[in-house]
């Protein structure tokens, strides 16, 4: 099994990094490019929500990004050091009607990938899990 | 982000090169802002060159819509690549923006929808 | 700070996925581009030898391959699952004059990074460390 | 690790091209060796596009040269960039190989040091 994983401050910059660096990961799996870009953007979701929700910026904190690649499928964990948070349901019709500038986040990620999974973790902080089935 | 202003008769055409995500956004919506002045009726915004976008960039962009209505200008989006295209689908914002496939069809639509087909009534 | 760490089973096709991984990660980094080259150098030296030396290319053995960047100096663990071994030294002279084939992997990674260490971790297997100061 | 196999009059010129590691160099040895039959008494090697090597890189040209002297042919190594030339000097196989800036005066090489020069005596 191949496992990737990156620690790095709460620092808005590292999302061009992950950004980087994911591509290079996905690069060889047997994913079609499309789906590639979908998961990349699903990432920089919930890395965004843990660098700024979760970690508030603190550059003291540290986001965990770790990618494990199984035969039928790819999860990718990110981990925050923040308070967690009881994820609700918004509307992307709502959303778009209202002209949110925020709130997508989440129902991106949840359209991108196979499963989204919110856990948090006690005394650590938030762990968010994408889950992409493999063909 | 680069940001490139050009003009198309009485149109503002802004280039939106890079990645449009949190690290970008401000900046970028800053910039597109800041070239946008009063006199700017019609903008288009060609996202060409944009490589990457996420909920932060399309808060950008929903945050110019909202100015640019507020001024009583329009705006047209164009030249979206397939995977930018898919995000405004599933976001429901094809819905809110006036999308075009490039920077002629966007100036065709300005015509038709606006004022300037009330003069021939 | 920032940590990278991948670890992947112990066959030759990851040598090319290290080298991309890598270089993605030196990209931003403040070395100069020989320097960088010298570090993909040393890292696939290490590497090479984990899988090979180390692990016996047992892809049920994994190679962990750590990167910290710290305010003074980048390091660079290797880990594998081996039995260990007794770094011994070798002339790269000789073996020029001799037409050796081999033995030129951790010569070539002390030319290449600042330091090099080698620490057998009890029941775990082989750590090679490589450092590179940073200006 | 992709090769092709040119001919410059007499002269067997090899171009390797890719990363020379321990993945790609079982192959390339073998490719190296089939490309050059026995007819082949003057070989270069370019290494123009050789973006990568390391030990188990030079292991593969200290091989094909055991070979090469072996059946009483040369062999010169040409284009090296900066960072492949670095690692032949620190290596000190600078002193085992005869390398050239390019198979121009790889040739020139090859005159200058062989029989043909015999000839002239
Ligand atoms: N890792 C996290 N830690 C704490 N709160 C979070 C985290 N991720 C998301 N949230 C909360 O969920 C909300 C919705 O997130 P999202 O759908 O990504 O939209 P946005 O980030 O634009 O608000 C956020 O506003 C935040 O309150
Ligand atoms: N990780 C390792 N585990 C076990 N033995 C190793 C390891 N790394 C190196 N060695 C031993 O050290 C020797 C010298 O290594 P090196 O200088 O890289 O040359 P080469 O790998 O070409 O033999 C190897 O032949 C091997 O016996």
């Amino acid at each position: 099994m191949e496992v990737y994983r990156f620690c790095f401050p709460s620092n808005l910059k590292y999302l061009d990094r992950v950004y980087d660096i994911t591509s290079k990961i996905l690069q060889d799996m047997p994913i079609d490019l499309m789906a590639k870009r979908r998961i990349l953007t699903a990432v920089s979701e919930a890395v965004t929500n843990s660098l700024v929700h979760g970690n508030k910026e603190n550059s003291d904190k540290t986001v965990r990004l770790t990618f494990q690649q199984n035969d039928g499928y790819l999860q990718i964990d990110v981990d925050d050091q923040g308070k967690g948070f009881a994820p609700q349901i918004t509307s992307l019709i709502e959303s778009a009607k209202k002209l949110e500038e925020r709130g997508r986040g989440i129902p991106i990620m949840k359209a991108y990938v196979d499963e989204v999974r919110f856990k948090y973790m006690k005394r650590k902080g938030m762990k968010v899990s994408l889950r992409k089935n493999l063909a | 982000m680069e940001i490139v202003r050009n003009t198309l008769g009485d149109t503002a055409v802004l280039h939106l090169n890079g990645r449009l995500n949190l690290n970008s956004s401000a900046e970028a919506k800053n910039r597109i802002k800041e070239l946008l002045d009063k006199r700017s009726r019609k903008i288009i915004l060609n996202l060409t060159r944009v490589d990457f976008i996420n909920s932060s960039g399309l808060g950008v962009l929903i945050s110019v819509l909202k100015d640019i209505r507020l001024a009583n200008s329009r705006l047209a989006i164009t030249n979206l690549s397939p995977y930018v295209h898919e995000i405004f689908e599933i976001t429901q914002l094809v819905n809110v923006f006036d999308i075009y496939d490039n920077e002629e069809a966007a100036l065709d639509g300005f015509l038709l929808k606006s004022g300037d087909m009330g003069r021939l009534r």
